[in-house]
């Protein structure tokens, strides 16, 4: 078989997938085995590229053209135009927002210019079931070092010197965390992955393990040789099949080389990983409840201390990481902790990735250094505003953080700036929000959230959380009373000062937050009974302006509740005690009389 | 007395399930998993003989079944209609689209249509956010769903 | 599948598997390299210039040197057909015409490795859609 | 270990190691409010889940407030237990607790004993700053215990003593968030579970949500009825711990008042359960004995060890969980239905009336007697021989129902013939007890010799599981003892698995035997009242003039007038019952 002159990488992460990448992959290979170029070209199924706003998205190598929202119809004429004629498909080629012009690599692209990638260096890069290209990208070399020859201290000390600290929510240093687990005593111990990526809007934990599963069983099996485990757990959520799926292939291909079993490259150390599925609850991203949950148990959290590094899964010491955490763990011992420091800022090191979404031009997944501002994410990054709006806020953190306003933009994010500013990293989530978003709304959305994934095991935020709930939900109706608010945030301290685990500790972050940043927007629900945003529907009316009325009729023969009346050529009224507020009249008048206010 | 009615081979289904995880109770859970993927749903016989086989109170079962969302005891529509409600679908307008449906189909979120056809589910992030707001029946996504969109889809079956 | 019994086992095997991914990881760094287009456009196949993008590959490959060849639309030297365009980095792009097996060994012999301007250089009046 | 240094408040104190900040601030006599909390000591239950957070403290140096019952003391832990933000997040968290709890504090059964209650007085709550939706269950009327979930609280201490402490596992947490709440199987009713009705639920439940079946009314309608003749039987545990219910000190003995209560409280007779109790070590005694002789003499088919009987919440469990062993136990009934079955027989014929016109009650320290009396093999022609059983609890409010000063009543005797008990019938009540009765009496019926000494110690005590040989004249007897499912489940794996082997196993369902019964008043967490309780029981039983079952006059009566011997056929057709596999089944479609 000759070299293959063209690789066309293909995008396999759920997003692209929902959106038929694997369509177009079958008509490639149609198209190419038509033109007799089966052998010239390859098609790689890759992870995420990170663009999701733009999928299914491709790049065609070695020349890096990049084609966006790539249709199944589309494989035949690329093949025809782009392989065979040389020809770019301008059609299918992104357009910057500002220029107008054409982009064709996509490293020319506002979204991939900032980007550094550690944890997606190979996402987008290598075929993520094919552990031979993990290998050409010095997959398992890290391992291979470690073991042959470093003591698990000297391990630990790299990971240590790093200042790695822990990517899925809380910062807490990783290589003080190993040391603590390798020096509890036990004949038994684990390494655990929390792959249980719970947040509503965060989706870089599936991207990593669709896209580059083996750096996490790597690292996965550097910490167990460095803390003393031979067992491996990943526990990830069962509404990532795709993920699940990849890892078990690539679980059993790490098998066949022996870098996964007993006594990895020849050394004495064994180590595998076994798989366990979540099923449904954001508790288990906390990590004594993802042990429990583990263990067959309702997935309630216990108070720490004893922590996990001391009795964890099963009651044995146990380290327990998130995905993105251990996906950086290779490149620092391939290329060392003192250049893994140079990215990133003085007390949070290397990069960050997050799930960019909302109202953004650019909805996908980055990866930028520690200390990238916030405007650089939203506006080089992302594009800026959707349909050029005005923005609001940005939430990080999910459920667990809180918003950030104009006035942060040009903070650098890290761990302590978030927190300082009333927010927290999370696992990085990041949902951008417009001038048409209601805070008190967006708090509501959260709280609803947290109320449903509660657990229930701990008073304040079973019944706080519902508690803050309702009022919030009678604020957006329009029913709120002056004491609310000053209960509301009482409420919000004493369950953030209460509460059992790390997620009734930080629930009330996104009502805090709001009040901290918009608290005018909850004195106009409370007091003037009005939505600043127009979302909040039960304060808002629909009315019709006589002048512009012509009668067509229209808006009353698509009201559902029969509200509307007026005379044929005669301009109409809305009964508003009828009103149900459906917006279906606004919609479909012509003339721009109905106005919402 | 309890009595469990079950036929025999699902008796056997689940016995060979839960032999597969050797019958440990800390597999409960991937046991419950593999007892969905068969039956669509995890009617009460089939918790009480899990329990019965892993050596557990059938009340613990059942804890564990009624804390994790993705388990489900009523047997799921033809047409499982899964609305994402995670953030960035909610800020496009997915409970718009959730309306939309619970008014199409007349019921509820959570509930089947009395045909059978339909159930009517949210869920949290689907990881399509590009997409959003996303709707999956059965394995097909909807991407970029709005709300007038959703009388055609629930024509298309 | 053998396993893979040492570190030098996996360091050797790595080196191996990277010839597999070597087109992307030159796609991702291109300036760096030497960029070979060939035009590929009917008259261009017509007259065997797939037959000599194949060389290129092949004997940029035999000889270790890292090049990205890739396919181009019609410059628009039909009559010079098959052409090529070369771009050492950091230098002007060059067009070559009427290259075959022949003429391009004698690129690579002289241009590619040692800067020699070689017979056949064709003047550029165009844009590509790549230098707009 | 060295001691550790902490301040409370100020106050300095000196701890082992791992003693909970909640230990350390009692030390120093500061009361930390709890609710969810709870430890029994020696009885293998503990409860702190942590999940109340009233019993939150603030400690230097740490973001969040901590719960002192999960807290455990480092050195130089400075421990606020009364700031602001401590007693401001206490009182929200407890009005958000009352916010989801039904506001029937007048009408609920636990009115007067609730620890929900006694917490909101003591915090002073006046106000409920958050309202809003309350949770709602599915109740549930079991024929012993009464769920009304909607006033759980979530403490989970219902959950660890059905668990772990009686690994009935009947209950667990079920739901999530806002909706959890703690209930059997698919929100079963208690009647379709493996519920053992032992009330230990209940015993621990800070809050109207597991309470008795109250039957007082059913008392009171049979007491005003003129045509019927209303006998009343009282456990032995009952008059250990009734007192405390008038505020008396734990292991007050209350016989006398009780005796004199219930006769002013209308009932005809007022007769004693430990009457029956000695019936029940002639029958059970003698099996003993039939089957000790023959397994002695070498036969192959008789089973051993026998197990006691008694203990209605342990046959249940039997019944659900071995099934297989269910020909093992002996087959005397309990004292409550001997007694009921005697009353509707010897003492109907002497009274002269139709059974159908005797209604007998008991008082039971247990919630699982309510149950046994309604098994439909303890019923003739539909009537039962036991009609009402209530609780110590349930008398101590027909008593205040009645206004009848207790403290003050003069010490009265029951009547004759059913009323007249020895010491070994008392000592039932606690664990061990009925096994050392029947000893009392095997020993002599088997040697034919005096016992030297009655006392045995080695059978006494609060362990879980007690085993002992006591010599039988040079047969060396060997004996088991477990209180509590889960004691008697492990003795009885054990036992299957060979570990161990006895000749003779005395089983009770209760932690303590049925001092700690689920009938009797609420200990609230104090295990000093069971063994003041249990105390009380060895004094009046070293107090009596006659301590052998079968010394008991009226018994030897009652076999010479009318049973005959015991195991022979009247006793056997009236003292005598059977078990039933109530194992779960799989059926085949």
């Amino acid at each position: 078989m000759g070299k293959f002159k063209n690789h066309i990488l293909v995008c396999l992460g759920t997003g692209c997938r929902a959106s038929q990448s694997e369509e177009i992959i079958r008509n490639f290979k149609t198209a190419l085995e038509e033109n007799d170029l089966e052998n010239d070209v390859q098609i790689v199924g890759t992870g995420c590229f990170g663009f999701c706003e733009k999928g299914p998205v491709i790049k065609m190598v070695p020349d890096n053209t990049f084609y966006v929202l790539v249709n199944p119809e589309d494989a035949n004429e690329i093949v025809l135009e782009h392989i065979v004629k040389g020809r770019k498909v301008e059609r299918l080629l992104y357009v910057d927002p500002e220029t107008k012009k054409h982009v064709s690599d996509s490293k020319h692209m506002g979204f991939y210019k900032k980007q550094i990638r550690i944890a997606l260096r190979n996402c987008g890069f290598i075929n993520p079931e094919n552990i031979d290209e993990y290998i050409a990208r010095d997959g398992y070399a890290a391992l291979g070092s470690v073991i042959s020859e470093m003591t698990p201290q000297e391990a630990i000390n790299v990971v240590k010197d790093s200042e790695l600290r822990g990517r899925g929510g809380g910062g807490f240093p990783t290589g003080l965390k190993w040391e603590l687990t390798k020096k509890s005593n036990s004949d038994q111990k684990y390494v655990v992955c929390n792959a249980d990526e719970g947040d509503p809007g965060a989706f870089m934990d599936r991207s990593i393990l669709e896209g580059d599963p083996h750096s996490v069983l790597e690292a996965m099996a550097i910490c167990g040789y460095c803390i003393g485990a031979n067992v491996g757990v990943i526990y990830i959520r069962a509404e990532y099949p795709l993920a699940i799926q990849r890892l078990k292939i690539a679980i059993q291909q790490a098998r066949d080389y022996g870098l996964l079993g007993n006594e990895i490259l020849g050394s004495k150390f064994n180590f595998d990983i076994e798989i366990r599925y979540g099923a449904g609850a954001f508790v288990c991203g906390e990590e004594t409840a993802l042990i429990h949950s583990m263990e067959g148990l309702r997935g309630e959290p216990t108070v720490k201390p004893p922590f996990p590094a001391v009795s964890g899964y099963k009651g044995k010491p146990t380290n327990v990481n998130n995905v993105e955490t251990f996906a950086n763990i290779p490149p620092i011992f391939l290329k060392g902790s003192s250049w893994f420091k140079t990215i990133g800022n003085e007390k949070s090191k290397g990069t960050k990735v997050f799930a960019l979404a909302g109202k953004v031009n650019n909805v996908g997944l980055i990866e930028v250094p520690m200390g990238t501002t916030l405007r650089e994410v939203i506006f080089d990054i992302g594009g800026g505003i959707k349909d050029g709006k005005k923005f609001k806020a940005v939430q990080t953190g999910g459920p667990s953080g809180g918003c950030l306003t104009e006035k942060h933009l040009d903070t650098p994010i890290d761990y302590d700036n978030l927190i300082a500013s009333g927010s927290m990293m999370g696992s990085g989530g990041m949902v951008v929000l417009d001038e048409d978003d209601c805070m008190v709304d967006v708090a509501r959305f959260y709280l609803d959230f947290t109320v449903e994934e509660s657990c229930g095991k701990c008073a304040p935020c079973r019944i706080g959380n519902k508690r803050m709930n309702e009022m919030l939900e009678k604020i957006t109706m329009g029913k709120g009373e002056e004491d609310d608010i000053i209960r509301l945030k009482n409420l919000a301290n004493v369950i953030k000062d209460t509460s059992l685990c790390g997620l009734g500790q930080t629930s009330p972050n996104p009502v805090l937050s709001t009040m901290d940043n918009f608290m005018h927007e909850y004195v106009a629900h409370v007091h003037d009974k009005k939505c600043p945003a127009k979302q909040c529907k039960a304060l808002m009316q629909y009315s019709i302006d006589p002048n512009k009325c012509v009668g067509c009729t229209l808006c009353s023969r698509v009201c559902p509740v029969d509200a509307i009346s007026g005379e044929r050529k005669e301009p109409h009224k809305i009964n508003a005690a009828l009103c149900i507020k459906c917006g279906a009249c606004m919609e479909k008048c012509k003339f721009g009389a109905i106005s919402l206010s | 007395m309890t009595e469990i009615k079950l036929s025999e081979c699902n008796v056997e289904k689940i016995k060979e399930l839960c032999k597969k995880f050797n019958n440990d109770s800390g597999e409960l859970i991937n046991v419950l998993h593999g007892a969905q993927e068969v039956f669509g749903y995890l009617p009460a016989e089939v918790q009480e003989l899990i329990a019965e086989e892993l050596k557990v109170s059938v009340a613990h079962v059942y804890g564990v079944v009624s804390f994790y969302s993705f388990f489900s005891m009523l047997p799921k529509g033809k047409f499982p209609i899964s609305i994402c409600m995670g953030t960035a679908c909610y800020v496009r307008g997915a409970e718009k689209v959730v309306d939309e449906f619970k008014q199409m189909l007349n019921i509820k979120v959570g509930d089947t249509t009395p045909d059978g056809k339909f159930s009517l589910s949210c869920l949290r992030c689907v990881g399509a956010c590009g997409l959003a707001p996303v709707v999956t029946i059965g394995d097909k996504v909807y991407g970029r769903v709005s709300a007038s969109e959703v009388k055609k889809i629930i024509a298309e079956y | 599948m053998a396993k893979v019994k040492t570190l030098a086992d996996l360091r050797k095997m790595s080196e191996d598997l990277k010839t597999k991914i070597q087109l992307r990881e030159k796609g991702d760094n291109p300036e760096s390299m030497i960029q070979l287009k060939v035009s590929m456009a009917t008259c261009g196949i017509a007259s065997g210039a797939k037959e000599v993008m194949d060389f290129f590959i092949e004997e940029l490959d035999k000889q270790n040197i890292d090049a990205v060849v890739t396919q181009t639309g019609c410059m628009g030297y039909c009559f010079a057909e098959p052409t090529i365009e070369i771009t050492l980095p950091g230098q002007d792009p060059i067009v070559y015409g009427f290259v075959n097996e022949l003429k391009a060994k004698e690129i690579i012999e002289k241009y590619v490795k040692n800067g020699e301007m070689v017979e056949g250089i064709i003047p550029t009046n165009y844009q590509t859609p790549d230098n707009q | 270990m060295e001691k550790i240094n902490i301040i409370i408040d100020d106050k300095q104190v000196a701890v082992e190691p791992g003693t909970t900040v909640l230990h350390a601030a009692r030390l120093i006599g500061i009361k930390i409010p709890t609710l969810c909390y709870m430890k029994l000591d020696d009885l293998n239950f503990e409860n702190k889940p942590g999940g109340c957070r009233i019993c939150v403290v603030e400690i230097e140096g740490r973001r969040n407030l901590a719960p002192a019952c999960k807290t455990e003391c480092t050195a130089g832990m400075k421990v606020k237990t009364n700031t602001i933000r401590v007693i401001n997040s206490r009182r929200t968290v407890l009005e958000l607790i009352l916010s989801n709890h039904p506001a029937e504090c007048l009408i609920c059964a636990k009115s007067g004993d609730c620890e929900l209650q006694s917490l909101a007085h003591k915090l002073g709550i006046r106000e409920i700053h958050y309202q809003g939706e309350k949770s709602k269950f599915k109740g549930d009327k079991s024929p012993s215990i009464i769920r009304e979930m909607e006033k759980c609280v979530m403490c989970r201490r219902c959950e660890t003593a059905c668990n772990e402490v009686q690994t009935v596992g009947v209950l667990s947490a079920i739901n999530r968030g806002f909706n959890s709440v703690v209930a059997p199987a698919f929100e079963m009713d208690f009647d379709k579970t493996t519920c053992t009705y032992c009330g230990q639920c209940v015993a621990v439940c800070p809050t109207g949500a597991l309470t008795e079946r109250d039957l007082t009314w059913r008392v009171i309608e049979a007491l005003v009825n003129p045509e019927k003749t209303v006998v009343v039987q009282t456990a032995p545990a009952v008059r250990a711990a009734l007192g405390e219910a008038f505020g008396m000190e734990p292991g007050t003995l209350v016989t006398g008042k009780m005796t004199a209560a219930l006769r002013k409280l209308g009932f005809n007779y007022v007769f004693d359960t430990d009457f029956a109790a000695d019936l029940t070590i002639m029958e059970e005694g003698t099996e003993i004995l039939d089957r000790l002789s023959k397994f002695l003499k070498g036969d192959k088919d008789v089973k051993l060890p026998i197990l006691t009987s008694c203990c209605p919440g342990w046959v249940n469990f039997l019944e659900h969980n071995f099934p297989e062993l269910k020909d093992v136990p002996s087959t005397a009934k309990s004292p409550q239905q001997m007694f009921g079955a005697i009353a509707k027989s010897y003492f109907a014929d002497k009274l002269g009336i139709k059974r159908e016109d005797m209604i007998v009650v008991s008082v039971m320290p247990c919630l699982a007697k309510k149950y046994e009396s309604m098994r439909p093999e303890f019923s003739v022609n539909g009537d039962p021989d036991v009609n009402i059983s209530i609780s110590t609890r349930e008398l101590a409010q027909l008593i205040r129902n009645a206004n009848i000063d207790f403290n003050s009543l003069p010490d009265e005797d029951f009547d004759s013939p059913l009323g007249a008990s020895t010491g070994a019938a008392v000592i039932f009540g606690t664990t061990g007890g009925v096994i050392e009765a029947a000893v009392r009496s095997a020993y002599e019926l088997f040697t034919k010799k005096q016992l030297p000494k009655l006392d045995f110690e080695e059978l006494r005590g609060l362990e879980g599981i007690r085993q002992a040989t006591i010599d039988f004249d040079g047969t060396p007897i060997n004996i088991g003892i477990a209180h509590g499912l889960g004691n008697a489940r492990k003795l009885l794996d054990d036992l299957k698995a060979g570990k161990c082997s006895f000749h003779a196993i005395e089983i009770m369902a209760c932690p303590g035997g049925c001092i700690g019964g689920g009938g009797q008043p609420y200990h609230h967490g104090n295990v000093e009242i069971l063994r003041k309780r249990q105390s009380a029981l060895y004094i009046e039983d070293k107090n009596k003039p006659l301590r052998k079952s079968h010394e008991n006059p009226f018994i030897v009566q009652l076999y010479d007038e009318f049973l005959g011997k015991p195991l022979e056929h009247k006793a056997h057709e009236l003292l005598h019952t059977h078990y039933f596999d109530k194992k779960k089944k799989i059926i085949i479609e």
